[in-house]
């Protein structure tokens, strides 16, 4: 797991063409077109009610657009039940944290592999045969993820519990339990210290190299998303209004507009 | 001091996954089996046996099936007792067209009947949450003892409504003396908390919880709801199912319909609630809890006040006192008599050092 | 939490040193005073335990023994009976006397219990009806009337009403009953006196509790009854009375059964009831020594249960009393047989099995007319007492009918067929020993 | 077909709805401004009717005995409010729901403790037994003023909702709790007045009930058949607690009438369950309820 995939930059896993959503009346994104390269990272910023969480649910399939249309991996994507979009190998964090509750960080983590798990409900009654042998297979896979995220020291710990910075990670953790081809961050450093972002960044690149999954992240923090991402699309009342690296985006005219208002 | 990890390394997952991971609990566990298979039947009277204990244990076992399905999948049921019903005639009718059936195997048929039923009056909760479910399930509490009460074919037409269960010998062996019926109980109901028990830590008990931790996040991680859900009214519904056979057959021998109305269901839901939600302690401790409470108010009100204080206020009180204990819970501990425990546990863990 | 466990063990303690009372007939008690139904039961319960208390006044107990007893809450609810019935069952020096459960659906979750404890189970008016058959059912006395008894016996008084039996033909009696175990068990018996007699029967179940019964109502209404068999129980009873008088079913066509035949029912129903019929094992009125006694020996000491307007006045009340009667002259048989010790209740049940209340001994109760007079056999564990029929003027009920015979020859075939079905089923070999 | 009697069904339907909604009322207006589904209204009921008619009997006059209930609801009111419900008032719902189970079963014994558990006679002096006669069908006096009263309550309150500083805090307090402690409405006096109407409603329910059916432990158990009400309805919304009594009114006596009799009658228990599950397949936020919308 540990050794460092190569991975074609120009690959297109997902191409998204002109779409239009709207809510009711509100138009929520209108005429935005975006490839997603196999490999990179992405990010999406713009300011305020941009559509960026929007562009994120259409990604991941939730929202599905009036018009335009979505390829994935040289495929039309169609209507997908929520629950399917993870087994396409998409999987998310959200911006407000959506642990459970309930569970420790461990389980937390577990319960992302749940999918990769075959259901048996007699051997699991029994915890037996399949039963058993699945849950300490997976196990290993959880303590992989949680080595990887240096969370040891918590995993028994109801996520409850635990100080925001460490919640996401473990909410970061469940998604790459998925071992997501795709993997969508929601503000993954929104509330975050210096330290706290610092060690999310280097988790992000980490992931991206070393699993090699690609990544697409809204992220407000300027700083952060010029260091980490490889590419940056910039939204602004749901209209693309630039894509390119973090430099060509920085000295985009309207791009200072939109930041800082003008225009 | 001797609860302790310390010491006690993990070698493996394995090891670290086993359903006791604590040395300590293993052997409490192994007492606590030890007690209830040997030193109680030596010590308790037939009272004891026949009233308090075996009672006791029919509802844990629903009060565990209903955790099932409100504790673990957070779905709400207020139909529970329509449930055991299905479980109850449904043994008693196969027993009767099939007497060669063995009523082991009719109670398993109850508590098949049970889950497909329980499954049926689950998919609303596809579309609707809390107590709207809630309802939905109260429309089974209803439908189903009218059913029962209205349709003599239940009860293989007995004038009086009443099915009176056949007698039950298992290898032989008659069941009808409070001890054997008291070890019959034991045995399903152990057996039961076990599967639950490893249910709730695997794959599928997982499933359960990030369902009702949080629905979407659920989905998004490849969860699929509506089999997660019905999953959940399946096997809450069996072990009700299940309980309601052993309320017939084991608890009272002959039951109307009517024993399985609206206030068992609510008697049912305030045990886990008590006991504690998600947990299957919680189950057995609510129950103990509910089945206790009365009795003791009823003795020790003729006992302390002598008689002086007529039963019927003592009754009133009873009623107060249930639901003033119900919200002392709530308020308290949200999490019941089980999370009380839990925390008892990790300060002993800790013990003597604060934190 | 802690006070939950002190009071357990305090509980358990209570258990483990429960003492015995000695030297007495033990007499359990179990009555429902709460829950939807302590309305009714409440002053049952205060009957029975005044007249308890008046014995002991008054004669110092039976054979000079003492009575004592233990009230049990029930709630109406078998399992909470069950418990009350294991707990008690063994109190006192010989163990239980007598079970009196009030309540039919309690009554079926002992049945099977009674013959492995040995205690006799005594259900007036109510319980398993073929249980009439003594030799199945050793240890249960439907004393004086059962269910399907009385329910001959109120088509005898419509008879009577309508001015003879032939009269019957092509009459259309509804059977308005409250929709459980209960209420249908008169079902199968009034089918076949419909048949007998050539009345049309329709049956209106009413869906528990009855708190609105327009609807039923409404189809009574549409099926012109020319009578209504009222066959219900707790709060349905008054509603029923009431709706009836709003669908313009005149209240003196309307039979009640003898659940239905309390002050609880056709006061709530105001002017509605006047003129409304129920059947009862008991004369209406309250001049009768036994009431003087109650209030002299208790009421007046100021060992009184209820309050002392209830005495001698209220159905439920007089009810109670007749159990308690029961169960004494029930002790005082036994006495006669195995002497002046605790009687237990395989005694007892010698005791009921034995009772033969005649007119010399009702006069010596101070009951005589309170009730008629019958005998108890090992065959006919009812003692087939006639029924009265009572009616409410306004203010309180009188009589509406002379005592009723009941037609056995009708019923003892079904309960004879009923019951050793039973046996069957229990692998029980019938027979009176 | 008789039509007269169709009628006569149909009305008697409208009117027992009507006296659905009484109770249904209650649980709205909690439910409105607190999000809690107050199992123990139908407690509240019993309580409430109890006392007014415990009241009558030591000869105090009616205006009075109204006045002193009401003030003695308000004291429970409060009462709930420090005892329960702010302890609980970061609760999930759903335990809250349970909160007010627990709560139902005190306020019974109490109930009955305080007072008796004796059948009580209550006599609004109002006729129960003359009837308007339309064609071939009686429409009963008494339902009719039940109804009145009920339409009545109705009416007020929803002025008292569109109107009043109260009304509108409460509506406020409806749509977000932060919101309207935000813009400065405290929410627990908020729940003081809310709870003191609902035992108002109690009140009045009780009353039209208890001279109906006798003051007795029974009458609690209207509040089941309020549930499915609320469920058509709309848990939120004063004219939906109406429609939806009427829909079950009505419903239930025509599929007693009219259905009952294929199926052996006595469905009035469940049926208006069944329907209001109907209607949940098809609207899960009742016909008058507001949408329950989901942000990911």
């Amino acid at each position: 797991m540990n050794d460092q995939k190569f991975v074609d930059r120009s690959e297109v896993m997902m191409n998204i063409k002109d779409i239009n959503l709207s809510f009711g009346g509100l138009k929520a994104l209108s005429g935005v077109s975006l490839k997603i390269n196999k490999g990179e990272v992405l990010a999406i910023i713009g300011p305020n009610g941009a559509g960026k969480s929007s562009m994120l649910n259409v990604i991941s399939g939730i929202y599905v657009p009036q018009e335009g249309e979505v390829e994935w991996k040289g495929k039309l994507r169609k209507k997908i039940a929520p629950h399917d979009i993870a087994r396409m190998g998409i999987a998310r964090t959200f911006q407000n944290i959506a642990l459970f509750k309930g569970m420790s960080a461990l389980e937390n983590i577990l319960t992302g592999r749940n999918i990769l798990m075959k259901r048996n409900i007699i051997m699991e009654m029994l915890y037996m045969g399949l039963g058993r042998s699945q849950e300490e297979k997976h196990r290993k896979k959880a303590e992989e993820i949680i080595d990887f995220l240096e969370i040891q020291s918590i995993r028994k710990m109801p996520v409850s519990r635990l100080p925001y910075g460490l919640q996401k990670r473990v909410e970061l953790g469940r998604a790459l339990a998925l071992e997501p081809e795709l993997l969508l961050l929601d503000e993954p450093m929104a509330g975050m210290n210096v330290e706290e972002k610092e060690d999310m960044c280097r988790f992000i690149l980490d992931v991206n190299e070393q699993f090699g999954t690609t990544i697409v992240l809204i992220e407000h923090d300027m700083g952060v998303v010029m260091d980490i991402s490889d590419r940056v699309v910039v939204l602004d009342y749901g209209i693309k209004i630039a894509d390119g690296t973090p430099d060509e985006v920085r000295s985009e005219q309207k791009v200072i507009d939109a930041y800082l208002g003008a225009g | 001091m001797f609860y302790r990890e310390a010491g006690q390394f993990k070698t493996s997952y394995k090891k670290d996954q086993s359903i006791l991971p604590i040395f300590q609990d293993r052997i409490a566990m192994v007492a606590m089996l030890i007690f209830c298979f040997i030193v109680i039947p030596l010590f308790a009277n037939d009272y004891w046996l026949a009233s308090i204990l075996v009672p006791f244990l029919a509802l844990s076992l629903a009060a565990l099936g209903l955790n099932v399905l409100t504790g673990y999948a957070g779905q709400i049921s207020l139909g529970t007792a329509a449930f055991m019903a299905v479980g109850a005639f449904a043994a008693f009718n196969l027993q009767v067209r099939v007497p060669e059936i063995p009523f082991l195997i009719a109670f398993l048929w109850g508590g098949f009947c049970a889950a497909g039923v329980g499954i049926l009056f689950g998919l609303p909760s596809l579309r609707i949450k809390g107590f709207y479910l809630a309802v939905a399930t109260l429309a089974a509490q209803f439908f189903i003892e009218w059913l029962f009460t209205h349709f003599d074919w239940f009860t293989n037409y007995s004038t009086s409504g009443v099915i009176t269960a056949p007698p039950m010998t298992l290898l032989g062996m008659a069941i009808d003396n409070p001890l054997s019926k008291y070890f019959l109980v034991l045995s399903i109901v152990v057996i039961c908390a076990f599967f639950v028990r490893n249910l709730a830590r695997s794959e599928i008990g997982r499933a359960w919880m990030a369902v009702r931790d949080m629905d979407i996040a659920a989905e998004a991680i490849g969860i699929n709801l509506m089999k997660t859900k019905l999953l959940a009214f399946g096997v809450s519904s069996f072990l009700c199912g299940l309980a309601g056979a052993l309320w017939a057959y084991v608890v009272l021998g002959t039951v109307e319909p009517q024993a399985f109305d609206i206030a068992r269901s609510f008697e049912i839901l305030f045990m886990i609630v008590i006991g504690g939600l998600g947990s299957v302690s919680g189950a057995f401790l609510g129950a103990g809890f509910m089945i206790l409470l009365p009795i003791l108010l009823n003795n020790v009100g003729s006992l302390i006040t002598g008689g002086t204080i007529s039963t019927e206020t003592i009754a009133h009180i009873e009623y107060m006192v249930f639901g003033a204990f119900i919200i002392f819970f709530l308020i308290v501990e949200p999490n019941g008599l089980a999370r009380l425990w839990q925390t008892g546990k990790e300060k002993l863990r800790l013990w003597p050092f604060p934190y | 939490m802690s006070k939950f466990l002190s009071s357990v063990v305090s509980f358990i303690v209570f258990f483990v040193v429960s003492i015995a009372i000695a030297g007495e007939h033990f007499v359990p008690i179990t009555s429902y005073r709460t829950g939807p139904y302590g309305v009714s039961g409440a002053p049952a319960a205060n009957g029975y335990v005044d007249y308890l208390k008046m014995i002991n006044a008054r004669d110092g107990g039976v054979g000079g023994v003492k009575l004592a007893w233990e009230e049990c809450e029930t709630a109406y609810k078998p399992d909470r009976f069950v418990e009350c019935y294991e707990r008690l069952k063994n109190k006192g020096e010989a163990g239980a006397t007598v079970f009196q459960p009030l309540g039919t659906g309690l009554t079926y979750s002992v049945i099977d219990r009674l013959a492995a404890d040995k205690v006799p189970l005594i259900t007036m008016g109510y319980g398993r009806t073929d249980a009439s058959d003594g030799s199945v059912f050793p240890w249960v006395f439907p004393l004086m009337a059962n269910y399907w008894s009385i329910s001959t016996a109120k088509i005898k008084f419509i008879g009577e009403q309508v001015g003879g039996m032939d009269k019957l033909k092509g009459l259309k009696i509804a059977n308005v009953y409250h929709d459980s175990a209960y209420g249908k068990e008169t079902l199968p018996v009034l089918l076949k006196q419909a048949e007998k007699y050539g009345f049309e029967l329709k049956g209106f179940p009413v869906a528990h509790p009855g708190l609105d019964q327009k609807a039923t109502w409404l189809n009574v209404r549409r099926f012109k009854p020319d009578y209504v068999v009222l066959r219900g129980w707790g709060v349905m009873n008054q509603t029923s009375i009431k709706e009836a008088a709003r669908a313009r079913i005149p209240a003196n066509k309307l039979v009640g059964v003898i659940w239905s035949c309390s002050e609880l029912d056709t006061v709530p129903a105001g002017k509605a009831a006047i003129g409304y019929n129920c059947s009862s094992l008991i004369n209406p009125g309250s001049n009768y020594r036994v009431f003087d006694d109650i209030l002299k020996y208790v009421y007046d000491a100021g060992e009184g249960t209820g309050e002392k307007e209830e005495v001698g006045h209220q159905q439920n009340y007089k009810m109670g009393v007749l159990m308690g009667i029961m169960t004494v002259e029930s002790i005082n048989k036994a006495t006669e047989k195995y002497g002046n010790k605790p009687m237990s209740g395989e005694q007892v049940r010698w005791g009921i099995e034995n009772l033969d209340l005649n007119k010399a001994r009702l006069q010596e109760m101070g009951i005589d007319g309170f009730i008629p007079t019958f005998k108890v056999s090992c065959s006919d564990h009812e003692g087939s007492a006639p029924v009265k029929f009572q009616k409410w003027n306004g203010k309180e009920f009188e009589p509406a009918s002379d005592w009723i015979a009941t037609d056995q020859s009708i019923i003892r075939p079904m309960i004879e067929a009923s019951a050793s079905g039973y046996a069957k089923e229990k692998g029980i070999t019938p027979g009176c020993n | 077909m008789d039509w007269w009697f169709f009628l006569e069904v149909f009305i008697g339907g409208l009117l027992s709805g009507v006296m659905y909604s009484l109770v249904a009322l209650g649980f709205v207006l909690i439910f409105k401004a607190s999000g809690v589904f107050n199992f123990a209204q139908g407690a509240m009921v019993l309580f409430a009717a109890l006392t007014f008619v415990r009241l009558l009997e030591m000869g105090i006059p009616m205006l009075a005995a109204v006045g002193v209930t009401m003030i003695i609801m308000v004291i429970l009111a409060i009462a709930i409010e420090r005892i329960v419900l702010r302890p609980l008032v970061n609760q999930d719902l759903i335990i809250l729901f349970m909160a007010t189970i627990g709560l139902n079963y005190f306020i019974e014994g109490m109930a009955q403790l305080v007072w008796d558990s004796k059948v009580h006679v209550l006599d609004l002096g109002i006729d129960e037994y003359d009837a308007f006669e339309i064609g071939e069908a009686f429409i009963n006096k008494f339902d009719v003023y039940a109804a009145l009263i009920a339409g009545g309550l109705v009416l007020v309150l929803s002025l008292f909702f569109r109107y009043t500083v109260i009304g509108r805090a409460l509506r406020a307090v409806a749509d977000d709790h932060q919101a309207a402690l935000s813009v400065g409405i405290p929410l627990r006096t908020i729940w003081i007045y809310v709870w003191s109407t609902a035992g108002l409603v109690a009140l009045v329910a009780g009353a039209v009930w208890g001279s109906k059916l006798g003051v007795q432990f029974a009458i609690s158990s209207v509040a089941l058949k309020a549930i499915p009400v609320l469920i058509i309805g709309g848990f939120t919304s004063v004219p939906g607690a109406i429609l939806g009594g009427l829909i079950v009114g009505c419903g239930e006596k025509l599929a007693e009438v009219y259905l009952g009799g294929f199926v052996g009658g006595a469905i009035e228990n469940w049926f208006p369950y069944m329907l209001a599950l109907l209607v949940l397949m098809i609207r899960p936020e009742g016909i008058f309820g507001e949408k329950i919308i989901e942000r990911v």
